[in-house]
């Protein structure tokens, strides 16, 4: 995977680039920011219409304490909670977008989290509004939010074994033939097998062992056909 | 005569929609019961009473029925605002008698399947289907009900509805326009029309389960 | 026996007879003026396929329904699942028995009509609470529910807003009582509180519109007879609407000069030209309410069920004892 | 006079009966019904089959205290927002905790558009929110646009937006509609509809489609105004006030309607910014946020509106808000119809674009709220991720803390009003 470092001016063919809307008003809150984080804040970087920085799972939640309380930082409202899969061997991250009166333009919080145990406090103590995206995440990429009062499946049915949105999870090419036979097995609840659930719900990583009964066939670049964990 | 439905233990009956759906036609293979039109029901008792009486009756019936479909108020997705806007000003779906959107399973004739089916939506929809009282028949209305449509790849939508339950008239489109459903619904006043005569009272659709795991109690 | 006696049982079971058939084609009737008024309100054609210009549109949903296959759900209590479609009917088809359609032309000339008529539409409460119970769904015990404690709470104010006008006529029968409008005024200039009273009432006894809590389909899915399809489930489509007939009769009758024409036009005929004369008035007071009916289920959105409740017993009721009051006042002080 | 031994305790019948019943219950061998402090009633009263609680809140919600129920409104339901499944639980006629069961359309959108190209990226958007669709595209152009940098030419900017306002002005038209058909009145849905059909006409004549449109293109839009469109513009505009109106005439100072939906479902500010509310319901309960103005995207720095909110915070104050925000929008198309430039309407782009590596965030006011796109791209054809934030979903969460302690009754009445659109809020 190319790294992922962007370059500064990217003025491309036909269209300019748009003007930079709020250098110097940006120029505040970094200022701010090194400030309050000094050692924590990693790559601190600036967009036309965004600032973000890197941090690590650990710090993460005191992190946005201070950027939601701090009256001159005031980032009041958590915009999106997204979480994103850097591949097999790399790791999660959990990209937070904030909004502020006081400051124009995003503030992008990317935080790293592990990828074999993917573990993060939960932030629905500072808004509530965090449960449906912290839902979504763990149905979605397994990564499982400590404190989190109802992390359970919000999309796929409760006892679906994979995680669809991780890159391992490859979507079948011609959905009829293929092991992953969209429909197979039909959601219907006289075919979930009970046993699934009185695992504790921290399961965060379907290994090998879970999926006992579907051999995993290797596939190009080493990542297993998530979907035969099905139960047929 | 109300024939009643016979029950079936449904742990026997194979779950359904795994295999590929094959809708029985006309068994009557029985000699003896064949020439008047009526056979064996599996589970005992015989249905196809009906086609003794002279097929001018079946005629009338099937002119009443088809211009008396009450479609079920039952929407997935973008298809059901153009089913919606099918029945409103513009586009009156009323004019062939179909306005009273019944939202009871059991007093509906026409399951109108509009929208993505997914796999999580698939129990209760077949639960819907099996809940209607027979003469039933069911609209596939828009690609994605009918083959998957735009989201065929998808991990967790059915590639289409006839992999859960027989299908009488598939409409094309993403959405369909209102004329075309409505086209549709011409379609299936003609299917119900032509079976004039080899109606029967039964429709044998297979062993149907009486009890459902999922059901509403 | 002697022979009057025979001649009246024939003459009743004819007048019965008679009236149980012409209850299906006043469904008909009714339920085709629905859909096309409905329909040219919400500025759309209604059904126009079936018959010249749609006019058997109605009769085909009646036999479709009538070839539809019954379920009965597993669990159901079979015995009374069975019982109460026919309880519903029955309750609507007996009160029409005293309605006066003509001057000499009523079923059955109770000097209790009143009383009779009350009495019998009562037992539609007990039709929708037993299919509530019976069809084993939750969705159809909490519409029975409903729709028992919505009924049972508006037939006192129903009741109540009468006795003002039975105090001012002094008789229970119907036909008495359009006597007497034909001498005195017209009851509801008389008694203008008591025909509001019993207007809203009779609205929540039939469960039309601002108080259709039973077949609330956006909450429950379809109140009481969400289980049942084919004919019983036609039974019950078809009580509502001849219940709505026999109310709007019914008001018409006590309130408005049954089948006395208005001012301008000879109150009363006699000989046969008389009885269609009044027929004829009668039917065109009543079709007159029930089409304020339809029109209100087009406009008006649904009250909710404590507000439903609570009107009935905090504001109607009182009204009505305050109403009866008066009058009764009035009666004695001037003597009537 | 004979003397009561105080101690003796008149059993009162509800007692009775409870005990006759568990006596029963032990002669057929069954449990007894009722536990102290309530028991876990499982999944088999909704018609799922029974499994242990997976987290505490599942199992405060299925424990069934004295005489609470649940009630299932299942996936199939007459009020028209879709397939969602409310797990109310419910004591007589009072919601004691209501639990949203999503899931039932989740096509895996986001995962669908991993694996296309930028330009299918915006048909698979599409059918999100179908009540808004040029919305769902607006936001992915922008994002990709950031991405591959290219801005796209002004005329095609002021094309966009008048779309996406014609687009709000319907959603809106056909919230009011929605929301007096889930109290029983079905007049109005069907004005609500004449309005609808009238601009979808209008946007059909421009784009070809009738609701997904797929008219937004990486770098402009799809075709130009052609005079079809303009003259249907041009009637719409005439009409519209009147239909409004029409349908407002139905609805706001209907008595019974103004009873159940005042003070029903009492949002309060600080509750809607941390729940995540966003738009016209945050608007409502008096929180003046609206991207158009606080993240000003392509035109809307250009054009003169102002934010209004109300102050009720109940579904009639978001009832009100509709209609104000439908007034906004025809005046932003009025000064859109002014001030539309001459020219291209699409940058020159090639048919595959593999923008530079990077990432994007995009945020646009859409009918039900902050709707954003949070793009990334690798240098490939396709994005290497692709998240959607749909508004809806988000202030899906409301709910739970609306519904208790209301009626059945009501549930639609605050669902309505709230008027989420299942497309959106599975993906």
């Amino acid at each position: 995977m190319a790294n992922l470092r962007r370059p500064r001016s990217a003025a491309h063919s036909l269209g300019r680039r748009r003007a930079l809307t709020a250098p110097v008003a940006a120029g505040a809150l970094v200022r701010l920011l090194t400030e309050r984080f000094g050692s924590d804040l990693r790559d601190l970087w600036t967009d036309e219409d965004t600032v973000e920085f890197q941090t690590d799972a650990s710090r993460a939640h005191d992190q946005l304490r201070t950027l939601r309380d701090d009256p001159d930082l005031a980032f009041f409202m958590l915009a999106d909670a997204a979480a994103v899969d850097y591949g097999t061997g790399t790791r999660f991250e959990v990209v937070y977008h904030l909004f502020s009166w006081k400051h124009p333009g995003w503030l992008r919080l990317r935080v790293h989290v592990d990828r074999s145990d993917p573990r993060i406090a939960t932030i629905t103590d500072l808004w509530e509004g965090a449960m449906f995206h912290e839902r979504e995440m763990y149905d979605m990429m397994g990564i499982v939010f400590e404190g989190n009062r109802d992390l359970r499946r919000i999309y796929m049915s409760p006892d679906y074994r994979s995680f669809p949105h991780r890159k391992d999870f490859v979507l079948p090419d011609d959905a009829a033939d293929s092991p992953a036979a969209g429909v197979n097995p039909l959601e219907r609840p006289e075919t979930w097998d009970l046993t699934r659930f009185n695992q504790a719900p921290d399961i965060t990583f379907p290994t090998s062992e879970l999926r006992d009964d579907a051999p995993a066939e290797a596939v190009e670049d080493g990542a297993t056909r998530a979907d035969t964990g099905r139960p047929r | 005569m109300a024939v009643d439905r016979p029950t079936t233990t449904d742990e026997t009956a194979p779950p359904r929609g795994n295999g590929p759906i094959v809708i029985p036609d006309q068994a009557g293979n029985d000699p003896l019961l064949s020439q008047f039109g009526m056979e064996e029901h599996p589970q005992g008792g015989f249905h196809g009473l009906l086609e003794v009486i002279p097929t001018k009756a079946d005629y009338v019936l099937d002119l009443i029925r088809a211009n008396s479909l009450w479609p079920l108020l039952s929407g997935l997705s973008c298809c059901a605002i153009e089913m919606m806007s099918t029945a409103t000003s513009v586009n009156d779906i009323d004019r062939f008698g179909m306005f009273p959107f019944r939202a009871s399973p059991r007093q509906a004739d026409v399951l109108i399947v509009a929208g993505t089916l997914t796999t999580k939506m698939a129990g209760p929809l077949v639960r819907l289907w099996e809940q209607m009282p027979e003469p039933k028949w069911c609209v596939a209305m828009g690609t994605c009900t009918t083959s998957g449509g735009r989201f065929k790849r998808s991990y967790s939508v059915v590639q289409g509805v006839d992999r859960v339950m027989p299908v009488d008239v598939y409409v094309p489109g993403c959405p369909p326009r209102p004329e075309g459903l409505i086209y549709g619904m011409m379609k299936l006043h003609e299917l119900v029309k032509q079976r004039r005569g080899e109606w029967r009272t039964y429709v044998d659709r297979g062993p149907q389960r009486t009890r459902w795991e999922g059901d509403v109690r | 026996m002697d022979f009057e006696l025979i001649l009246g049982i024939g003459r009743f079971l004819l007048a019965t007879t008679l009236l149980l058939l012409l209850t299906v084609p006043t469904a008909f009737v009714i339920i085709q003026m629905e859909m096309k008024i409905i329909a040219q309100m919400n500025l759309r054609f209604g059904p126009n396929r079936v018959g010249p210009r749609g006019i058997f549109q109605s009769t085909i949903h009646g036999f479709k329904v009538l070839a539809k296959e019954d379920t009965i759900p597993d669990q159901a209590d079979r015995g009374t699942f069975t019982l109460a479609p026919w309880m519903v009917y029955m309750a609507a088809a007996m009160s029409m028995l005293v309605i006066p359609f003509a001057p000499g032309a009523v079923a059955a000339n109770f000097n209790i009509g009143i009383v009779y008529f009350f009495a019998v539409l009562g037992l539609s409460v007990v039709g929708l609470l037993v299919a509530g119970w019976a069809s084993y769904n939750k969705y159809s015990l909490l519409g029975g529910l409903r729709s028992a404690a919505q009924m049972v709470s508006y037939e006192i104010p129903l009741t109540l807003s009468i006795v003002g006008a039975v105090v001012l006529a002094g008789t229970l029968n119907f036909s008495e009582l359009i006597a007497w409008q034909r001498e005195n005024v017209w009851l509801f200039i008389a008694q203008p509180v008591g025909v509001g009273i019993f207007y809203i009432s009779s609205l929540a006894e039939v469960n039309r519109t601002p108080f259709d809590m039973v077949e609330a389909d956006s909450e429950l899915v379809a109140g009481p007879f969400t289980e049942y399809s084919g004919m019983r489930f036609g039974f019950f489509f078809f009580a509502e609407y001849v219940a709505l007939f026999i109310m709007s009769g019914i008001l018409v009758s006590l309130f408005f000069g049954g089948w006395l024409a208005p001012w301008p036009f000879p109150a009363q005929l006699d000989g046969f030209g008389g009885t269609l004369y009044g027929i004829f008035w009668f039917f065109l007071k009543t079709y007159i309410f029930v089409f304020i009916a339809v029109w209100l289920r087009a406009t008006l959105p649904r009250v909710r069920v404590d507000q439903l409740m609570g009107m009935a017993w905090k504001v109607l009721l009182p009204l009505a004892l305050v109403n009866l009051f008066i009058t009764a006042i009035v009666v004695v002080v001037l003597d009537l | 006079m004979t003397k009561i031994d105080p101690e003796t305790r008149i059993p009162d019948p509800i007692e009775l009966d409870r005990i006759e019943e568990d006596r029963l219950r032990a002669v057929a061998g069954l449990a007894p019904v009722r536990a102290e402090g309530g028991e876990y009633a499982g999944f088999d009263q909704v018609g799922l089959p029974d499994r242990p609680p997976q987290t505490d809140r599942e199992r405060e919600i299925y424990t069934l205290g004295e005489g609470e129920m649940l009630v299932n409104m299942g996936p199939q339901h007459p009020s028209t927002h879709g397939v969602m499944r409310l797990v109310v639980k419910v004591r007589g006629e009072i919601i004691v905790d209501i639990d949203p069961v999503l899931g039932y359309l989740h096509r895996g959108i986001e995962k669908l558009c991993e694996n296309a190209t930028y330009t299918t990226v915006l048909t698979y958007v599409d059918p999100m929110d179908y009540l808004a669709t040029m919305n769902n595209e607006h936001a992915p152009a922008i994002a990709f646009e950031k991405l591959y940098g290219i801005q796209p030419p002004k005329r095609a900017e002021y094309i966009r937006a008048l779309v996406v306002e014609l687009e709000r002005v319907s959603s809106h038209g056909l919230m009011m509609g929605f929301l007096a058909l889930d109290m029983g009145g079905i007049t109005p849905i069907l004005y609500a509809f004449i309005n609808r059909d009238e601009i979808v006409d209008l946007l059909s004549a421009i784009s070809g489609q009738r609701m997904l449109f797929n008219f937004f293109r990486v770098g402009g839009v799809n075709f130009d105004t052609n005079d079809e469109f303009l003259s249907r513009l041009g009637t719409w505009r005439g009409r519209v006030l009147k239909n409004i109106e029409m349908n407002e005439r139905l609805i706001t100072d209907n008595e019974i309607f103004r009873s159940r939906t005042i003070d029903m479902g009492t949002l309060t500010g600080r509750d809607a910014i941390s729940l995540g509310v966003t738009g016209p319901n945050l608007r409502a309960s008096g929180v003046p946020f609206d991207v158009r103005k606080a993240q000003p995207y392509s035109i809307y720095n250009e054009l003169e509106f102002d934010v209004i909110t109300q102050t009720g915070g109940d579904s009639y104050a978001r009832y009100l808000q509709r209609i104000a925000e439908i007034k906004q929008s025809i005046h932003l198309i009025d000064q859109i119809i002014d001030k539309m430039p001459h020219g291209p309407v699409q940058a020159q782009v090639p048919g595959i674009i593999r923008p530079k590596p990077g990432r994007a965030y995009a945020a646009i006011e859409s009918p039900r709220g902050l709707y954003s796109v949070y793009a990334i791209s690798d240098g490939g054809p396709n994005p290497y991720r692709f998240r959607m934030r749909d508004p809806s979903f988000i202030s899906l969460q409301a709910m739970p803390k609306l519904m208790p302690g209301r009626l059945v009754a009501d549930t639609m009445a605050i669902m309505a009003s709230l008027d989420p659109v299942m497309g959106g809020v599975d993906k």
